[in-house]
């Protein structure tokens, strides 16, 4: 049974159909693109599985339960992370704060030990906190522990989101455009950051993004989706050379830009 | 309850909405612009309110002893002479304790916060200058009590419900047919892309809170107008109330504001009058602000973003 | 420190300059001034052969029943009065009452008419007649006057005196007509201006008369709004209609109506009529009914100091002389009628009924216990 | 050593004010006024925890302070005291003194559970909207105290003086200043260490960004019923304590929005998020307002326009989101023995 | 000379994010800056167009230098100011368009110092015709515009207060490549019809294509300058920010 199984995913807003009959299977540890025009649905499929919206048909299914109907937070503790497009920090507290709230759903003890603060509470308070210095640490945040979210640059916000969404101990990341706003050569570190992760982690990783040189050079498959609906699925390879793709998103001097 | 009673209740419910509704609509304009709510608005309505009365006074005394003026004419001065003074008193509201705390960055709650403040400050001023007795508001429209197959009304009543929607409608085109008013919105969505568009932003939130004191002055005469009484205090209950009647409506839309306005004078009428009917004697008037503030709790929480409130929405 | 030593005596003032019954406060402030200044002006009170000076110290109690506790407690412990004059409204003075019963020191409400006020409690007194007295004065009136069986009620349901009054004059009314003959008992909230919706559902009962026992600024809102709405029945109030505002504020609307409260001021004569004076020449307005009870209760409590026979500089002491000379107080002559309290505190007196004519308060009717 | 500080300062304190009323050091006025600024504190840290925490605009929380009012209130009388409408006492008086804080916590935990009034409407309810649930459910709980006969309606309710006397008389210790300190300290207590746990600070993730908290895994329902029930709970201690204050007596008119706003006012005054920040202001506002007496009417003319005048030099209150250890680290000696365990835990 | 910046310092808070960066920009040109993240580009355009100060919300103040622009000092000018009597428009990072207007709203609301009505209506067509997605979606509330199609309704706005100088922070963030080119071609254009471009761009590739020359901007200092093929074939700027 592969880990995540989406079936006929399908989004209406109102009338305006967002998302259309969108099927994907992925395995531990695949790293797969979601690609397509503006307003195509991206966003939004993302939303369906993470339970931020409520599809209007279809089925999410991790290792073949159901996640359709569950709160946002059940389905993170299940294993499904993400970021946003625009950066979401919790923007007045500490980067260490951002860190360690995103292990809410692991926290064993209770509430009579959050106020009373007894020996099991601060067992497991040391333990969120090294984790959390240890996950900063590799992004080499850790001299940032304290600093308001807010206050960081664009660059290391994102850092700080994909570290968040990991903090939650993901089988399934789903990072929404991360280079956006990175120039070239950030491009090329966060590229090779990406797949870092994913051997430490041991994750399966969906991104979507419009830098193709992203794209292109480290998923194994990529879909493509236009008006909600799939237009191409495959290798880069495959996907670089198909017609449709070219007309609806890459255009005609496709790579020069990138 | 027979067909002529209902009728008188419903008319009386339209005015005492109409009432709601027009402070209500102050309270958006504000709240439309800025997310601001204006907790010194029932206050600037009693404001508005006195000033009539002052005005009014000193030209029926001037008119007793000398040359007389038309009672359309006082009725027209005081009116204006109110709206532009109690305009003024907004003004400056806005440009000492409002803006200063926009500029310098504080959470919206704060200016809230001393917005109820400015409010305890206009009711204690006039309690400490006026003095505690409250004050008669002079007759500037001769009321004329008509009854019609047992249903008695006054022109007063007709002119305050009339009023009240024209009110709306001219709001409501303004805030989007003018670029003045698509501003006014666009403050209130992002402050900062404002000026961008060449917005002079200031002004702008200058001129809403000139709109809104006018219609809290205009609502503080046609009061004085129905009810005869003016008392320091005449802001704060009909304030808040408005103030609820405007979330509930939707807060920030003109429609909403002037439907919720219309929505908590019904209710808290019809609470009272159904215990005319048969089967609902136990229905005490006592029950009235129970029954009227749970009705509003439900709907909020059946509809959270009142009846004609559009969700911020929450693009994830 | 007491009055003794110093040759003078603290008195409290514990009234509500702010807040919904602002003006109660305004006018007894100004009726306790006039008296200490009539008493100061004339070389201070003679107390067992001594001359005292009185100090009147006024605590505002902004009308709410924690702040008028506050203010008692500050009043007994931090100025160290010899006795408390107030609070005005119920809602305040039954509280506050517990406040100097517990402290031992005499309080004497000039308006309070709740039962519970002096209820248990020794230390606390009264100028003013009590509600359960009040209702059927109103009620027996108007069934002699016009002959009526059937009533209508409208009060504030969340003010105690409104309220209790209601109550005490549907029970003496039903007591006389039968059960039922209160054919509508409608209520509204303190701060309500719009009564319509309660008055359209009594002119759509069988009411003859209309009993409302609200305050000043509330009755002309009533009586007027129910002239618009075409009510035909006869209105008649309470004492609380008894300010020179509620002439002021209702103007013709009023003509005509009745009411029963402590004294009239029109017609007045003798030391009523010269308090009357001095308040007019003062203030410009005519004293309404809760400056003269303040009157009245400030010279019931010099009387009881004076009684007393003369003052230790001990202040328990003295405070419990006075609460004993105040107790044995018999036919005091006020300017609301004569006084004699019972061993709860409360005055036997009368109350009149009284007619709104020519915009003034014209005495038309007496009625005692 | 330094673990020391704490507990010993306490301790100086409550000596200071439970000895010094005892022994009459200070009148009895001022043992209202420090009575008051306990009960305020209690207050005003609790509805910290949801309109400076966690970033709603809660404006009905004298409704929850009637709730513990009353249930308390009933329950005191009812056993300890002889009344009109419970009649004699059902339980000897001196088992008042070990039952009082009990009946305080039921008083706590029936407002608590009021709160969920507002509680579950903030699950899709946000900002103005939730505002004007807890102003509706302040109306509601206020008109529906008034229209209860039994236990007074707008009457109110009195005996608990009687219930004190009785406490007093079993054995004399100001038995309500000792128990408004207690609650006062666990007040604190409990929203320092709740917000300073991990699983607390989903409350102020939820501030910031509730989509994003609920996205990484916080249960922000579960959350926000936590922070609800906490604070009107809390509000309800302070009611119960507040109907047991000097004449004994409560009314539903002593709880309308004005009580609310006067809390807020507290808030924002100290800081949104501030615990110490909120005791300052609660302490400050308290004696300000009992200062200030001799002003007369003016004096709400001039509380108001200081109030102004702060915020246009501190727009984000006393302390902002800052506690007073991180404006003055020194303190931290007194009152940063957790933060030491914390930085322990940090390396 | 257009624009002539000079010394400008900015803080925010203690911490000073521009130390005295001088750059000038000609009538007719299109020169762009790039810099990375937190180099200070965003301040940059902030402080010419008066957010900075101005708006609390960015929180930033100009302690030094001058802001000249045909002879006059912005920095004495009010933000609307600038675009209602100087005609510097801008596209905003972040897109920051009104979500609770409508796409027509947003663009109409962009003339509001404009007294132009035909031109107006003219202008209109023209950005329809560039971007026919908004033309789609006139009525739609902004806020539920996708990503892409918000990045196009700012670039939109910005046309229609047709401005003389055109500030542009990252217009291509987020955009699809089809975009991305589409964008690029359409400031090529209105350059070419007499508007001087001043772009800040991360994507430094197509930026140095497009642009006439270019500063380099690092932690609030510019440190190189020059024609677009020299600044491209600078081996430093290729190492930084091309990528290569
Ligand atoms: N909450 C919403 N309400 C209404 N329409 C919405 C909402 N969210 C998205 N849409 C619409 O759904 C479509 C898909 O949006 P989505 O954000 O998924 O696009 P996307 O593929 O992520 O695009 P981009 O690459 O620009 O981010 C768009 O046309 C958008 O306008
Ligand atoms: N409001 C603020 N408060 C404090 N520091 C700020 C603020 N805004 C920006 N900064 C800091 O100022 C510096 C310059 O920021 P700026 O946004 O101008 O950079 P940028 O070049 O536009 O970066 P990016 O490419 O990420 O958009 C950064 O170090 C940033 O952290
Ligand atoms: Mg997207
Ligand atoms: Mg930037």
């Amino acid at each position: 049974m592969p880990m995540l199984q989406i079936k006929h995913l399908t989004h209406y807003f109102g009338g305006l159909r967002a998302v259309y009959d969108f099927n994907l299977e992925m395995e531990q540890g695949d790293l797969v693109g979601l690609i397509g025009p503006n307003g195509a649905g991206k966003t939004t499929i993302f939303n369906l599985v993470t339970g931020a919206y409520r599809p209007t048909e279809g089925e999410v299914l991790l290792d073949g339960e159901n996640l359709v109907g569950m709160r946002p937070h059940e389905i993170t503790t299940r294993g499904i992370a993400r970021t946003f497009q625009t950066i979401r920090l919790w923007n007045e507290l500490s980067v260490l704060d951002n860190i360690c709230i995103a292990r809410a759903s692991r926290i064993q003890y209770g509430l009579v030990d959050s106020i009373l603060h007894g020996k099991r509470y601060w067992d497991e308070e040391r333990q969120i906190k090294r984790r959390a210095f240890d996950l900063l640490a590799m992004f080499g945040l850790d001299k940032e522990a304290h600093e308001a979210a807010k206050n960081l640059p664009y660059g290391e916000q994102r850092k700080v989101e994909i570290a968040r969404a990991l903090a939650t101990e993901p089988r399934l990341l789903l990072l929404d455009e991360p280079a956006a706003g990175m120039n070239p050569g950030e491009i090329s570190d966060l590229m090779e950051f990406i797949q870092q992760i994913r051997r430490d982690f041991n994750l399966a990783i969906w991104i979507i993004e419009h830098q193709m040189r992203v794209i292109m050079n480290i998923c194994e498959r990529i879909k493509v989706v236009d008006f909600g609906e799939t237009i191409a699925y495959g290798t880069p390879e495959e996907i670089r050379n198909n017609p449709r793709v070219i007309e609806a998103y890459l255009g005609e001097e496709a790579f020069d830009a990138a | 309850m027979g067909l002529d009673i209902f009728l008188q209740h419903f008319l009386n419910a339209l005015q005492w909405g109409s009432f709601y509704a027009l402070i209500a609509l102050g309270y958006t304009m504000v709240y439309g612009v800025l997310l601001l709510i204006n907790f010194a608005h029932g206050d600037i309505f009693m404001v508005g309110a006195y000033i009539g009365f002052f005005i009014a006074t000193f030209l029926l005394g001037i008119g007793g002893n000398s040359f007389a003026i038309p009672s359309w004419l006082i009725l027209t001065l005081t009116i204006l002479g109110s709206m532009v003074l109690t305009s003024g008193v907004g003004l400056t509201i806005e440009r000492v304790a409002y803006r200063p705390l926009r500029e310098r960055g504080a959470n919206r709650l704060y200016v809230v916060i001393t917005a109820l403040m400015i409010g305890l400050f206009l009711e204690y001023l006039n309690l400490s200058l006026l003095g505690a007795a409250d004050r008669g508001f002079p007759e500037l429209i001769q009321t004329d009590v008509y009854t019609v197959g047992g249903v008695s009304f006054t022109n007063v009543k007709l002119i305050v419900i009339g009023l009240s929607v024209i009110v709306m409608v001219a709001l409501e085109v303004f805030l989007r047919r003018t670029k003045i008013g698509m501003a006014m919105r666009a403050i209130s969505y992002d402050k900062v892309a404002v000026p961008l568009m060449g917005v002079p932003m200031n002004a702008i939130i200058a001129a809403t809170f000139v709109i809104g004191s006018s219609l809290a002055a205009l609502a503080g005469i046609m009061y004085g107008s129905a009810y005869h009484v003016l008392s320091f205090d005449m802001g704060i209950l009909i304030g808040w109330k408005a103030f609820i009647a405007a979330v509930v409506g939707g807060i920030g839309e003109v429609r909403g504001a002037m439907v919720g306005g219309f929505l908590l004078g019904f209710i808290e009428i019809f609470v009272v009058a159904l215990g005319q009917v048969p089967g609902f004697e136990w229905l005490s008037s006592t029950y009235r602000d129970l029954v009227a503030f749970t009705v509003l709790l439900v709907i909020l929480t059946v509809k959270p973003t009142g009846l004609f409130g559009v969700a911020r929405r929450q693009k994830v | 420190g007491g009055g003794g030593g110093a040759q003078v005596i603290k008195i409290g003032l514990d009234i509500p300059m702010t807040g919904d019954i602002a003006y109660v406060g305004t006018q007894s402030k100004r009726a306790a001034e006039m008296r200490v200044a009539e008493v100061n002006d004339a070389g201070g009170l003679d107390v067992g052969g001594k001359k005292y000076t009185i100090e009147l110290i006024i605590e505002d109690n902004e009308s709410k029943a924690e702040s008028a506790t506050a203010a008692a407690t500050k009043l007994i412990t931090q100025d160290g009065v010899l006795a408390i004059v107030g609070p005005q409204s119920s809602k305040q003075a039954v509280p506050t009452g517990e406040v100097c019963n517990e402290n031992e020191t005499p309080m004497i409400s000039p308006w309070s008419t709740n039962p519970n006020t002096t209820l248990n409690r020794p230390w606390v007194f009264r100028a003013c007649f009590l509600d359960p007295f009040q209702g059927p004065v109103i009620a027996n009136f108007v069934t002699n006057e016009f002959g009526f069986t059937k009533a209508a009620v409208l009060y504030d349901v969340a003010s105690d005196y409104p309220k209790g009054l209601a109550e005490n004059f549907r029970d003496a009314w039903e007591k006389l007509h039968g059960p039922g003959s209160v054919v509508a008992f409608e209520s509204f909230t303190t701060g309500d201006t719009d009564f319509s919706a309660q008055l359209t559902k009594i002119k759509g009962t069988d009411a003859e008369v209309l009993f409302t026992p609200q305050y000043y600024n509330e009755v002309p809102l009533i009586v007027k709004q129910a002239h618009e709405l075409g009510l035909t029945q006869v209105i008649v109030g309470s004492d609380s209609w008894g300010d020179p505002k509620t002439l002021e504020l209702c103007g013709d609307a009023c003509e005509g109506l009745f009411f029963s409260t402590h004294y009239a001021a029109e017609g007045a004569t003798g030391a009523t009529k010269e308090f009357i004076d001095a308040y007019e020449a003062k203030y410009g307005e005519t004293p309404g009914d809760v400056a003269a009870l303040t009157w009245d209760a400030m010279g019931i409590l010099l009387q009881a100091i004076q009684n007393t026979g003369g003052l230790t500089g001990d202040l328990a002491k003295d405070r419990a002389a006075v609460k004993d000379a105040l107790g044995q107080i018999k036919d005091y002559d006020g300017i609301t009628g004569k006084m004699t309290f019972t061993p709860e505190g409360d005055p036997i007196k009368c109350a009149v009924i009284v007619q709104i004519k020519n915009g003034k308060f014209n005495f038309y009717d007496q009625a005692c216990p | 050593m330094k673990k020391y500080y704490l507990p010993l300062l306490i301790l100086v304190l409550f000596v200071g004010i439970v000895g010094g009323s005892w022994l009459h050091v200070f009148n009895e006025y001022w043992q209202l006024v420090i009575l008051f600024m306990g009960i305020n504190i209690v207050l005003t840290v609790s509805l910290n925890l949801i309109n400076g925490f966690m970033g709603e605009f809660s404006c009905g929380h004298a409704g929850f302070m009637a709730v513990g009012a009353y249930v308390s209130s009933i329950l005191t009388v009812w056993l300890f005291a002889d009344d009109k409408i419970f009649g004699p006492p059902v339980l000897p008086a001196s088992w008042a003194i070990p039952l009082f804080p009990v009946i305080l916590i039921i008083g706590a935990i029936a407002a608590s559970l009021a709160g969920l009034l507002v509680a579950i409407p903030s699950f899709r309810t946000r900002g103005d909207y939730l505002a004007i649930i807890t102003l509706a459910v302040n109306y509601i709980v206020k008109s529906a105290i008034e229209n209860m006969e039994v236990i007074g309606g707008p009457r109110g309710f009195v005996g608990m003086k009687r219930v004190m006397n009785n406490m007093a008389a079993v054995f004399d210790a100001p038995w309500l200043l000792i128990w408004t300190f207690i609650g006062m300290l666990a007040t604190i207590f409990i929203i320092r260490n709740f917000m300073s746990s991990t699983f607390g600070k989903g409350i102020e993730a939820i501030r910031e960004d509730e989509i994003a908290a609920e996205l990484m895994s916080v249960n922000t329902r579960r959350l926000k019923v936590i922070a609800f029930m906490l604070s009107c709970g809390l509000a309800g201690l302070a009611g119960g304590l507040f109907a047991h204050g000097p004449g004994g007596y409560i009314n539903p008119g002593t709880f309308t929005i004005l009580k609310s706003t006067e809390v807020m006012v507290m808030v924002y005054l100290g800081g949104m998020g501030s615990i110490s920040g909120s005791i300052i202001s609660a302490i400050g506002f308290t004696l300000l307002l009992e200062l200030l007496r001799p002003l007369g009417t003016y004096k709400w003319v001039v509380i108001p326009l200081l109030l102004v005048v702060m915020m246009l030099f501190r727009p984000s209150g006393i302390l902002g989101n800052k506690e007073l250890t991180d404006v003055f680290p020194k303190l931290r000696a007194i009152f940063g023995a957790e933060e030491e365990n914390y930085a322990h835990a940090a390396n | 000379m257009l624009l002539e910046v000079k010394d400008l310092r900015v803080r925010y808070g203690n911490i000073e994010a521009l130390h005295g960066i001088s750059f000038h920009v000609e009538e007719g040109e299109i020169v762009t800056l790039i810099g990375a993240n937190g180099a200070g580009k965003t301040t940059t355009l902030m402080t010419i167009s008066r957010q900075i100060p101005y708006v609390a919300e960015l929180g930033g103040r100009v302690v030094g230098g001058s802001i000249m622009y045909q002879g006059e000092d912005l920095l004495h000018y009010k933000p609307h100011e600038v675009v209602s009597k100087f005609g510097i428009s801008q596209v905003p990072e972040g897109r920051r368009i009104f979500g609770n207007l409508s796409v027509l709203e947003n663009l109409m609301l962009a003339t509001y110092s404009r007294k132009d009505k035909a031109q107006i209506q003219k202008d209109l067509r023209r950005v329809f015709e560039i971007f026919p997605r908004l033309e789609e979606r006139k009525n739609q509330r902004g806020e539920t515009l996708s990503g892409g199609e918000q990045q196009m309704l700012a670039v939109g706005r910005a046309l229609m207060t047709r401005g003389r100088l055109m500030l542009l922070d990252e217009p291509s963030m987020g955009l699809a490549p089809v975009l991305v080119r589409d964008i690029f071609k359409t400031l090529a254009e209105i350059n070419a019809q007499g508007t001087t471009i001043l772009l800040v761009e991360q994507n430094a590739n197509m930026a140095l294509k497009l642009a006439h020359r270019g500063y380099v901007l690092e932690t609030g200092n510019i440190v190189l300058e020059g024609t677009s093929e020299e600044l491209a074939n600078n081996p430093e700027v290729k190492k930084a920010y091309l990528g290569g």
